[in-house]
This record gives structure tokens, C-alpha cells and sequence, in this order.
């Protein structure tokens, strides 16, 4: 298992770059530490997946060193990196019987025939394919398949990092869950680091304990799903994570706090301060619609809004408000109703209401 | 206004794609075809768009028996799954081409290409060609030129599943935006339960080339006709259960014994199944007739907002989602409650024959 | 890409089938009618049944060349696949590197049959031609025009140096379609360069080895023009192949009734060899 | 698959092999008939355009590239013409004796052209298209149509049938759709067939010879006509042999992106 490192890592595919607009992965420095199942979350073409490929050493990066344990490995190519990899599309011998294929990388590194067959077994138990052990590849569903393009990783002991590329495209959407499952239950058992590329969130984070959220060639967060939800750290991130993303309001600032349209909103001391020191004039505020409550009752805490539209999506819905001439969009449950152009009080918890300046998250200085 | 498809089927080289289907789309209704792959839903949009000829059946559009008429004589227009564009004409020439077929005055193709193209957002992108686009680009500019003809019947085949998540969540909320006033008959396939739930309108669910229920999407998620048409409108898919119904009190699966509750006593005697929706289940009781259930936790997946917990005893499995994180070690003890409540019943042929009272406002 | 069972189809397809039955069964109707009749001169000719068949079986000269075709159609093929996989592994696989790699090999394929003929008539004569001169300097008497065996290799050295060109392509696309993904998995299963070949390469190469195979085998196995024009057969009739012979016979001798015979039974070889390869291509094509 | 610097040097090898008859023919051509047979040299002492001079001037040597050329673009075309609906039709539908016909074409691109050479010479003989370009580029239709069929139907595979649904459903006839919308996606295909067809014809020589006398002789003919006769002026025919390796070379150019497909038949 080894730990991965990026120093000062970028890279571009035009031989000169000049402006940020070239790199498709900007001046960044990242850790994977060992044995940690991590996935690289963003939309397409923000290159998650030319970082997949720097990883395992099928793209050289053009600035910044990679680095397995310690050890530089920028030179070193993939079959010395020591990596596996699960393509978006399953790869397998065609001509081999699943056997084969699961044999074929022990084979190649001159593994002793007993200890390859049992090591085959192994994990043909753990992947619950030993039963078409000895059936063509080419005959497999392409679940099965990629089952067994990710059993040639985990066959060799030495492994030192599994990486998936979109590994779930091709596969029918109820067998989605299934083979997600089968991700998880492997990691834990075999203690692996792997790094998950997708641009869906919840396969982002029902796979991974930290995910590396993506933007325009940067890491622009990398943290717990909860750290995601709950604390997002660029604006991006709030748009992002979750479904609907969190509302972001542009906000002036004004006496006591920040305002927008005709609705005043208090801030923390400290926020203030902070306000005070940073001349931006880019400050946005925001709160995800799972944390906006409905106040039965009016206080100077809550703001009147105006019903918009009512989204039913069975467990719960999604009611889409107007305030100060801006949308907010509020989470509540199955039960909830009322009429459009019905007018309900909406409370925003301080905890929850988060402060952005120039796109990234003001935080107070302890935590 | 209205299309209708009459006992249609469609058989090819002795396999089903469509089993006597019967259907009723109203103009300016948005209707979902849920179903899983392979489950017949590209196979009946060919059908109502002209593409295949049934083998028994009829497709009325107004009234009119279309069965026979040839696509291009047909108003209607369809989105594909993989971005179909002409890629040798430009962006505009793709939307205007339509409208050119049909001979329009070239002032009034121009505006309305242009009002199309602003309404799908690629307003700037009219000179490029297709290829040069991203995947969502290429997918309004189909849409843009299935909108432009004002086609009595629209047809989309899974058109965001090569999309991003994020994407295909923008593109589906302007789909709703843009098919509000439409008086055209809006059909959508799709295989995500979500989608059909967000996209609003009528569902109607199909396996195996049958249909299995139709009608506005509420009354079917609501009030599933058998286990089946349950399993297929919730993701994770609905928790069912065996029980066994006394005159005294319900057994689950010949394990768990509680007593009937007011709700149940309605129940004849006898094998039922036993539907509850994984967000139902609570780790905390709720009301007093909640039945309690101890089991281990097999899985449990956080995803940021929620989390999916696999619990298990010795006979059955569930799967519960619960709001926020909750973290549990594998092979934990954990307490779950049902709210009776929130129970479906289906007899033992799997028919429904109770639906959660307090949920729907009142008797089914 | 599930066809739709439409017999309309045929109007697209009457053209074709009009032009190529005009050019192929008209003509073949009359060796058909020669190959029944004894013709003397135009309104003289009475039905002889399978008389000349049954005589151009037993004709000598007739069987020796063919036995000489297939023996020359095997050595083609022994050693132009394998030489045009070979070439094709060593291909730049894109860029233009690549095309201008493709356009040099494709050249040979370019010139006129009688060309080729006359570039090695001239290239391997001893006194003119760089090989005969080169081979003459290293001791070794060499003249096609004389000795069999050198007028034998001198042939299918001039059909290696046209033809596996042709092989080398069609392998170079059938390698080209191979995506780049199985190359990464193999360097990742740290494959050595016979496993990629063995697993990943020549799978994939099998439905267009079998095309080469079927061009190569058909193409050698009527060959004229070349070897005609640098041996004109000879010495002797060590170098004469099946189509000089049929031609000599119906055009040179006006010997129609045997060489219609002669033809149809050729005709029958050809039709049935790439009846064989037809129904292994729509095999490996349905397999793909 | 990287680029080895062996793999470099092993083609580049093969590369000179093979050119090298082909540099000797050059070579040849750019000598006078006395240098010729004076020698054995590996580059022309005196250089001399004597021998292309001959060619350009004889109407006897350049009619031969003209008559060539003629019958050559008159197949491609018929070709091409007559091969499109036909590949069209076999890309998209399945109709009765599809395969049967499908290998029927097959059987005639492998018909040996010697088997058909009297037949031939009497059929157009009979229909007085005896040494006329019409003749020949008909002649070479027998192998020529199947194998543009073959490469076409591999191109138009590429194509998705969604292509041709939406145009229909936008409103477009089928005449108007193959010809506005399909064909120019695949271009790339009807290069590559173009070329194939040119290449086949132009490298035909028994049928071509067969079929003409005076009028329509193509090069092929006049230069194995030549062998016969006295002495063989080498040095004129190194260079009529060079002039037809030209237009090959051109029309390749041309089609070198997509070629590598076409040699596949499409089948890739």
C-alpha cells in the first residue's frame, strides 16, 4: 500500500502554457493517504480524470512531482507504479476464461501455479464470481465484467493503489447499488487505498471516506461527505453537493450585517470584523434548503416569503420560495402543504447560514 | 387532442417488446414511461412515433387511426439518448431544418430558431457545429429542434443518461419549465424512479412489455396495484416482508409477534405481504403502535445528507435512509420501529389491499 | 444495429445486380455454352455433354499447373501473412508518421500489374538489374530467365514485394481499432510484448486476418500479368499459372470447347474457397 | 503502445527494401539506352529527360495515359453511382437473398479476369462497344462494384439508424435525406471507396487489353506491346512505368486519413 503525494503538481497539453485557462490542472498539492478510499468528485472536464491518469503514470504531468511513499515515481511507468486500474468500459481478454484473466497479471510477475490458483479463488469468493470461473470473459454481463477488471488489481499482494475510473457507466441502474456495495465491502476488507473518479455525489460518497471535489482544474475541497454537506468550502461545492445545491445569494454589506433586496441579514461579530478587513466586493451568502426551517410562529428571526412552487418527490418535498426578490429553495417532509402565493415565515439558524467572500468560505479562526 | 394506443403489441422473432398495451395520453399532459432496461419503453415510443409497425393494435392520434401513416407525415419529433444532431450543419441549420422542410418564410424560421435557441440557452453557440459542443450543448440543440416544429407529440428516449448528475438535474427542471403551457402530449422514458417523480404528470410503469399501472404520478407512487409496481417506483427499492395475519395479532415471517393495531384489524386472516418505505423506518419510536424490530446493522453508506442502512436478522433484510449521518459499526445491535401507519399491505397474490392511512390526507 | 426486414430494398439494390450480372453472367452463360458444344465455325456446333470436362481432367498439362498454383498461393501465403503482420506491428499506430508510413507501403500497390512485371524484369537481370548483379557478386549464379528454381523464387519474390503491403494494411487497421484502454490494462498486468500480442493483438486481428487471408489466397491464385511479362512462363512451363494456360488455350489455340470446360471447373475452385471464408467472416463478424 | 526505437528501425528498413526496385526503376529512367547497357551504375551518369521527352511527345505513348485515365474515372464513377443505394440498402435492411446476393458480389471480385476474357471480347464485340473506354469501365465493374459495396456498407454501419429516424421524423424524403444529410457523413467513406476503385482499375491490364485495340489502348497495353517488338528501348519504358505510378500516389494523398478503414473493407 503506498501513500500518494502531489507536489506542486500541474499539468497542461499545450507545450507553453501561459494564463490559468491552459492547465488542465492548476499549481495544486495533494496527500492520498495510505489505505484510504477516496474519490475525485467534479463535473466534466474539470480533470478528474487526467489526475486519475497522473496517478497512475499513463499521463506524465508537465510541472510538479509525483510522489508513491515518499519516492519520486514521475519516471517510473505504470506497470512499475504498481497500480490497478477499473476503466469506464470493461476491459477483459476476450479470448481468456475468467480464470485466465484473473491469473494473467500473477502470471506475468512469475507467481508459483499453486499460489496463483489460490489466490484466484480468493478473490473470486470475495467478488462472487467463483462460479464463472471457467466460463469465456467475453460471455460475462458487463457487471461481472468489471468484477473481474478490478479482481486483476486485488489478486496481487503488492498492490499499491486501486484506481476507478467511472467504473459504474455501463451498468444497468439497479445493478448500480449492488456492485457500490461490493466497492465498500471490499475496501474494508482488504485495506486498499483506492480513488474513485465520478461526477455523481452519491456514488461519490456512499464510496468514499474523503472525497476531492473538483473545479476548473482545482481541488477546491477535499473533506468527509459530511465536511461537504456541511461545511462547503467554495461556492461551487455548495452547488455541487447535494440536490437541490445550497441557494447562494449576492449580498451588500450593511450596517450590522448584509442585505439583499428589502431582507437585512445579522451576521456574527466576528463575520463582521472579517467584512471590515476584506475589501472584496464579492460576498455571497449561503444556506441549503435542508436547513431552512418553517417557523409556525412570526419573530424578528423570521423573513415572510411568498410560495412559488411545490415539488413532490414522494419522501419528501421541495418548496421553492421568493425573498427579497431571490429564489430559496426549502426542504421539508412528505406532509407538508400549502398554497402557491401563500405567504410562510422562514427562519435561517445561524449555524447553518455560511459566509462567502471571493467564492471561498469565511470560517472564524479556532476550529 | 388526446393519443391513444389500443391493445398494442409488437412482437419480433417470437419475443414480446410490447404485450397489449392500452394508453391514454391528454394534450398538455407530461407522461413518464418508468421501467427498467429492456422493459419495453423504447419499443412503445417507436410505436406511438410511427418508427415500428405493431403486430396487433392501434394507435389513434385525435381521434384518427396513425397506425399505418409514415413518420413524416406525422407531427411529432424525438430526443435520443446519444445527442442526435446533423453534424455536418451548423447549430442553427440543425434547429431551422424542420422548419425548412416544411417551407416557412425564412424571416419567420429565423425568429423562431432564435427564441428556441435563447429558450434552451445555446442562443450563442448558433454558429458552431454540433460536434464542437459539450454533451449537454448537444442535447438542447436536439431539444431545441424538437421544440422549434411545435410537434403534437414529443418523444424522449433516457435523453440525460449520458449527462452529468448535476446536468441532467438542470435540464430536468427546465424540461418541467418548458412543458408547463405546452399543448402538446410530452412522452419521457426513463428508468430512474426519481426522474419520474421530479418530472411530475402521469407514470406509467412497465415490465416486460406490460403495462403495470398508469396514472398522475402521486396516485401511483402513492398507491402502488401490486408488490412489483411498488419495487419499481422507489429507489432503494421498497422493503417487503411476509407476514401472517391471526385474529389477535400479525407475525413477521414466523418471527416477530405484535399485536394487531387499530389499522390492521380490517385484515381478513391470512398470508399478506408487508410494504414499508426505507425512509419510514425510524431508529426512535414515533407513535405508540410503532412495531419494534431488533436487528444488526449489515451496511451503513453515508452520503453527506443521508444515510443507507442495511440491517438484517436471522430472516429478513431492510434497508432504511435516514436523514444526517449515522455512523454503526457492522454487526451492530439496533432497535428499528415501523410505523404501522405507514404500512402497504398486499394479499398473498400481491395485490394491494391497504395503503398507509395518514400519509395520502385520508382514506385511499 | 438491428436491420429492418424491408423487401423494398431490392429497388436500392437492381443497379448492382444489373451491372454485375451484365458483366458476370452473360459472359458466364457463354463458357457455360462452350464448355457443352464442339464448335467448329459460327453455325456449326453440336452438344458434346461433359466430353471436355472429362478430357480436361485428364490433360497433364492442365494438372501439373494447377498443382503449381496451389503450390505458389501456399508459399504466398506462408510467408506474406505473417511478414505483413510483422510489418504492421512495427507501424507508428497514428500521426503523420503514420500516414506517411501507410502512403510508402501502399506504393507498391499502385503500379500496374505489367509494371511490376517490368520493374523486376529489369531489377533482377544480371547485367541491369541491381539483385541479379548483386547476387552475381556474391558468387552465386543467378538467371531467372534460365534456371527453374530461380525463375520460381525470382516470381514469388516480385508477389511478396507487391502483395504483403496489402496485408500489412489491412492488419495496421485492424490494430488502429484496438482502443487504447487494453494497452493500459495490459502495461498495468505488466504483460510482456508476446502476451499483448498473443492477448490483446491477435484477437482482435482474426477477422481481418482472415480478409487478408482470402484476398492473398484468391488474388495469387489468378495471377497472370506479372509473371507473364518477367518469364512469359517459361523456362519452360515451370512458371506458367492456371490463367496463362486457360488463356493460351482459348485465345492462342481458339481451343474453345476445353478451355470453357477448363474455366468452370476454376471458376467452381474460387467460388467455393471464398464460400469458406465468407461464412468464417459473418461468423467472426457475429461474434465481435 | 509506445513507438520503440526498434520497431523504428525495422520499418524503415522494410520501407527502403521495398522501394528500392522501385528507385532502380527511376533510376532506369533517367539513363540513355547506351548508358543502360554499358553498365551496371548506381545513379545516372548523365542525366537525361530523353526518355520522358519521347513519352510526351508519341501520341502513340501519351494516348495510352489518356485512354487510361478516361475508362479509369468512368468506372469510378459508375462505381460509386450504382454502390451507394446498394450499400445503403444492405446497412440497413434485411430483405430476401440479402446474403445469397452479398456473396454473390463476394464470388465476382474473386472471378479470375481469365475466365471471363473471351466471353468478353465477344459480348462487347456483339454490342459494338469493342475498343470504346465505356467497354472497359464496365469490363472492371465486376470487381470494382463488389468492393466498393463491401467498403461502403462498413462506413455506413458507422452511422447510427437514429440518423436516418430523425431526419424522417424532421420531414425529410428519403431522396433527399441520402443525399442532404447521409452522404456527407460519410465523406470520409466515399474517398476511400473513390480511391479503391481508381486503384483496382487503374492497375487492370488483362480485361483492359482484351477489350481494345487502337482507340481505347490503355499504357498497360502499349507497353507490353513494345516487349514484343526488336530491341527494347528499356530506358522509355523505366519511364512510362514511373508516369504510372503517379496518379496512384496522388489519389492517395488525398484519402490517407481514412485509407487504413477502407483496406479493411470496412470490417474494423
Amino acid at each position: 500500500m503506498a501513500e500518494i503525494q502531489l507536489k506542486a503538481l500541474a499539468h497542461s497539453y499545450i507545450a507553453n502554457p501561459v494564463g490559468p485557462d491552459d492547465y488542465a490542472i492548476r499549481q495544486l498539492d495533494h496527500i492520498w493517504h495510505k489505505g484510504g478510499a477516496y474519490a475525485l468528485l467534479g463535473p466534466s472536464g474539470c480533470g478528474k480524470s487526467t489526475m486519475l491518469n497522473i496517478i497512475s503514470g499513463l499521463v506524465q504531468p508537465s510541472e510538479g512531482e509525483v510522489l508513491f511513499d515518499g519516492k519520486r515515481v514521475n519516471e517510473l511507468s505504470p506497470r512499475d507504479r504498481n497500480i490497478a486500474q477499473v476503466f469506464q468500459f470493461p476491459v477483459i481478454y476476450d479470448s481468456m476464461t475468467v480464470y485466465e484473466n484473473l491469473a494473467f497479471p500473477l502470471k506475468n510477475n512469475k507467481v508459483p501455479a499453486a499460489k496463483i490458483k489460490a489466490r484466484v479463488q480468493e478473490i473470486a469468493e470475495v467478488l462472487e464470481i467463483e462460479d464463472k470461473l471457467h466460463k469465456k470473459a467475453k460471455n460475462l454481463t458487463a457487471d461481472e465484467k468489471q468484477k473481474v477488471s478490478m479482481g486483476r488489481g486485488l489478486v496481487r499482494e503488492d498492490v499499491s493503489a486501486i484506481l476507478f475510473d467511472e467504473p459504474l457507466t455501463v451498468i444497468d441502474p439497479q445493478l448500480k447499488w449492488k456492485l457500490r456495495r461490493k466497492l465498500k465491502q471490499i475496501h474494508e476488507q482488504f485495506d486498499i487505498t483506492m480513488v474513485y473518479v465520478t461526477h455523481d455525489q452519491l456514488e461519490a460518497s456512499t464510496f468514499a471516506d474523503k472525497i476531492a471535489v473538483m473545479y476548473d482544474g482545482q481541488i477546491v475541497q477535499f473533506g468527509s461527505p459530511t465536511e461537504l454537506f456541511e461545511a462547503p468550502n467554495h461556492t461551487f461545492v455548495g452547488y455541487f453537493i447535494g440536490s437541490p445545491g445550497m441557494n447562494i445569494v449576492e449580498v451588500e454589506r450593511c450596517s450590522g450585517g448584509v442585505r439583499f433586496g428589502s431582507i437585512v441579514l445579522p451576521l456574527e461579530a466576528w463575520q463582521l470584523e472579517l467584512l471590515e478587513r476584506i475589501k472584496s466586493r464579492n460576498v455571497k451568502v449561503g444556506i441549503r434548503p435542508e436547513f431552512i426551517e418553517i417557523s409556525p410562529v412570526v419573530s424578528d428571526e423570521t423573513y415572510a416569503a411568498e410560495v412559488l412552487d411545490i415539488e413532490d418527490l414522494g419522501t419528501y418535498k421541495i418548496v421553492t420560495t421568493q425573498l427579497g426578490g431571490q429564489e430559496m429553495k426549502v426542504r421539508q417532509n412528505e406532509e407538508f402543504d400549502a398554497t402557491i402565493g401563500a405567504r410562510i415565515d422562514l427562519l435561517f439558524p445561524k449555524q447553518w447560514l455560511l459566509l462567502y467572500v471571493d467564492e471561498f468560505l469565511v470560517q472564524e479562526k479556532q476550529p | 387532442m388526446s393519443l391513444t394506443l389500443e391493445n398494442l403489441s409488437r412482437t419480433v422473432d417470437g419475443i414480446d417488446y410490447v404485450r397489449d398495451a392500452n394508453l391514454t395520453f391528454e394534450a398538455g399532459s407530461f407522461n413518464v414511461l418508468l421501467g427498467r432496461t429492456l422493459a419495453g419503453k423504447t419499443s412503445m415510443m417507436r410505436l406511438m412515433a410511427g418508427l415500428d409497425k405493431p403486430t396487433e393494435g392501434r394507435v389513434l392520434h385525435r381521434g384518427e387511426d396513425v397506425t399505418g401513416q409514415s413518420v413524416q407525415r406525422r407531427n411529432i419529433s424525438m430526443i435520443y439518448q446519444q445527442f442526435i444532431n446533423y453534424p455536418t450543419l451548423t447549430v442553427y441549420e440543425n434547429i431551422a431544418s424542420p422548419l425548412r422542410l416544411a417551407k416557412m418564410a425564412k424571416s419567420e424560421i429565423d425568429r423562431r430558431v432564435k427564441e428556441t435557441a435563447s429558450m434552451l440557452q445555446i442562443e450563442p453557440l448558433l454558429k458552431r457545429y454540433p460536434l464542437e459542443l459539450s454533451g449537454g450543448q448537444q442535447q438542447r440543440t436536439a431539444m431545441a429542434r424538437a421544440l422549434v416544429k411545435d410537434a403534437t407529440l414529443v418523444l424522449f428516449d433516457e435523453p440525460l443518461v449520458n449527462l452529468d448528475y448535476k446536468l441532467r438535474e438542470e435540464l430536468r427542471a427546465e424540461l418541467r419549465e418548458l412543458f408547463r403551457e405546452r399543448q402538446c402530449i410530452a412522452v419521457y422514458a426513463t428508468t430512474e424512479a426519481n426522474e419520474a417523480l421530479a418530472l411530475g404528470g402521469t407514470t406509467t410503469l412497465l415490465h416486460e412489455g406490460r403495462v403495470v399501472q398508469t396514472g398522475p404520478v402521486m396516485d401511483v407512487y402513492r398507491a402502488p396495484t401490486n408488490t412489483l409496481a411498488a419495487q419499481l417506483f422507489s429507489e432503494p427499492p421498497m422493503n417487503m416482508i411476509r407476514g401472517r395475519v391471526t385474529s389477535t395479532e400479525v407475525t413477521f415471517d414466523e418471527y416477530s409477534h405484535h399485536a394487531l393495531t387499530q389499522e390492521l384489524e380490517k385484515l381478513t386472516p391470512g398470508d399478506y405481504w408487508f410494504g414499508i418505505r426505507p425512509s419510514h423506518i425510524s431508529l426512535v419510536p414515533t407513535n405508540d403502535d410503532d412495531l419494534e424490530m431488533s436487528m444488526e446493522v449489515a451496511l451503513s453508506e453515508i452520503s453527506g445528507s443521508e444515510t443507507f442502512m442495511h440491517v438484517e436478522n436471522s430472516h429478513f433484510e431492510m434497508v432504511m435512509q435516514l436523514m444526517g449521518v449515522h455512523q454503526y459499526h457492522t454487526g451492530a445491535p439496533v432497535k428499528v420501529y415501523l410505523p404501522v401507519n405507514k404500512l402497504f399491505v398486499f394479499d398473498s397474490s400481491e395485490q394491494l389491499v391497504h395503503t398507509p392511512s395518514r400519509v395520502s390526507g385520508g382514506a385511499l | 444495429m438491428n436491420k429492418i426486414p424491408d423487401n423494398r430494398a431490392w429497388w436500392l439494390v437492381l443497379p448492382v445486380f444489373l451491372l454485375v450480372a451484365f458483366s458476370a453472367l452473360i459472359p458466364l452463360m457463354t463458357v457455360v455454352n462452350y464448355s457443352v458444344q464442339d464448335i467448329f465455325g459460327p453455325g456449326q456446333a453440336y452438344y458434346v455433354g461433359t466430353e471436355w470436362f472429362k478430357e480436361v481432367l485428364a490433360d497433364e498439362r492442365l494438372r501439373d499447373s494447377l498443382v503449381r498454383q496451389f503450390v505458389f498461393s501456399g508459399f504466398v501465403l506462408l510467408i506474406q501473412i505473417p511478414l505483413g503482420i510483422g510489418v504492421a506491428l512495427m507501424m507508428p499506430r497514428s500521426g503523420i508518421k503514420g500516414s506517411l508510413c501507410l502512403i510508402l507501403i501502399a506504393i507498391p500497390l499502385l503500379i500496374p500489374w505489367n509494371v511490376v512485371g517490368t520493374i523486376w524484369q529489369i531489377f533482377a537481370r544480371g547485367d541491369i538489374g541491381l539483385f541479379g548483379w548483386g547476387i552475381n557478386q556474391l558468387g552465386i549464379d543467378y538467371n531467372y530467365t534460365g534456371d527453374t528454381l530461380d525463375a520460381w523464387l525470382t516470381v514469388l519474390l516480385m508477389d511478396v514485394w507487391h502483395w504483403t503491403p496489402l496485408v500489412a494494411l489491412l492488419c495496421y487497421s485492424g490494430l488502429r481499432a484496438i482502443p487504447e484502454a487494453f494497452y493500459q490494462a495490459a502495461e498495468i498486468d505488466r504483460a510482456s510484448k508476446w502476451a499483448v500480442f498473443r492477448y490483446i493483438q491477435l484477437p482482435r486481428l482474426k477477422s481481418v486476418l482472415i480478409i487478408a487471408v482470402l484476398l492473398r489466397f484468391m488474388d495469387s491464385f489468378m495471377i497472370y500479368i506479372e509473371p507473364f511479362v518477367l518469364t512469359g512462363g517459361g523456362p519452360g512451363s515451370s512458371t506458367t499459372f492456371l490463367s496463362q494456360t486457360l488463356t493460351t488455350m482459348a485465345i492462342g489455340q481458339f481451343d474453345l470447347g476445353r478451355a470453357a470446360a477448363f474455366s468452370l471447373i476454376y471458376f467452381l475452385i474460387v467460388l467455393l474457397i471464398s464460400w469458406l471464408f465468407f461464412t468464417a467472416i459473418t461468423h467472426a463478424d457475429k461474434e465481435k | 503502445m509506445r513507438q520503440t526505437r526498434s520497431k523504428n528501425i525495422g520499418i524503415t528498413i522494410y520501407i527502403l527494401l521495398l522501394l528500392t526496385p522501385v528507385y532502380w526503376l527511376l533510376n532506369m529512367s533517367f539513363k540513355t539506352s547506351r548508358e543502360i547497357l554499358g553498365g551496371l551504375t548506381l545513379w545516372p551518369q548523365n542525366f537525361t529527360f530523353d526518355n520522358y521527352v519521347v513519352i510526351f511527345t508519341d501520341p502513340s505513348w501519351y494516348n495510352g495515359y489518356l485512354n487510361s485515365m478516361a475508362y479509369v474515372s468512368i468506372n469510378v464513377v459508375i462505381t460509386l453511382l450504382v454502390a451507394l443505394p446498394a450499400a445503403y440498402a444492405f446497412s440497413r435492411y434485411k430483405f430476401l437473398g440479402d446474403k445469397h446476393l452479398f456473396f454473390w458480389l463476394l464470388s465476382n471480385r474473386m472471378a479470375p479476369p481469365a475466365v471471363f476474357l473471351l466471353p468478353f471480347f465477344q459480348l462487347y464485340s456483339s454490342i459494338g462497344l469493342f475498343d470504346t473506354h465505356i467497354a472497359v469501365a464496365l469490363a472492371h465493374c465486376l470487381f470494382n462494384v463488389p468492393l466498393a459495396v463491401w467498403i461502403l456498407e462498413g462506413f455506413m454501419k458507422g452511422v447510427p439508424r437514429e440518423y436516418d429516424e430523425m431526419a424522417y421524423i424532421d420531414g425529410y424524403s428519403f431522396p433527399r435525406f441520402f443525399i442532404k444529410v447521409f452522404l456527407p457523413m460519410i465523406r470520409s467513406g466515399i474517398g476511400v471507396t473513390a480511391f479503391f476503385a481508381f486503384m483496382f482499375s487503374w492497375v487492370e491490364l488483362l480485361l483492359a487489353r482484351t477489350l481494345t485495340a487502337v482507340d481505347a489502348q490503355p499504357i498497360g497495353a502499349i507497353m507490353t506491346r513494345t516487349i514484343g517488338a526488336s530491341g527494347i528501348d528499356w530506358g522509355v519504358l523505366a519511364a512510362a512505368g514511373v508516369l504510372t505510378i503517379i496518379p496512384g500516389l496522388l489519389v492517395i494523398w488525398f484519402v490517407r486519413n481514412h485509407v487504413a478503414k477502407g483496406f479493411a473493407l470496412g470490417r474494423v
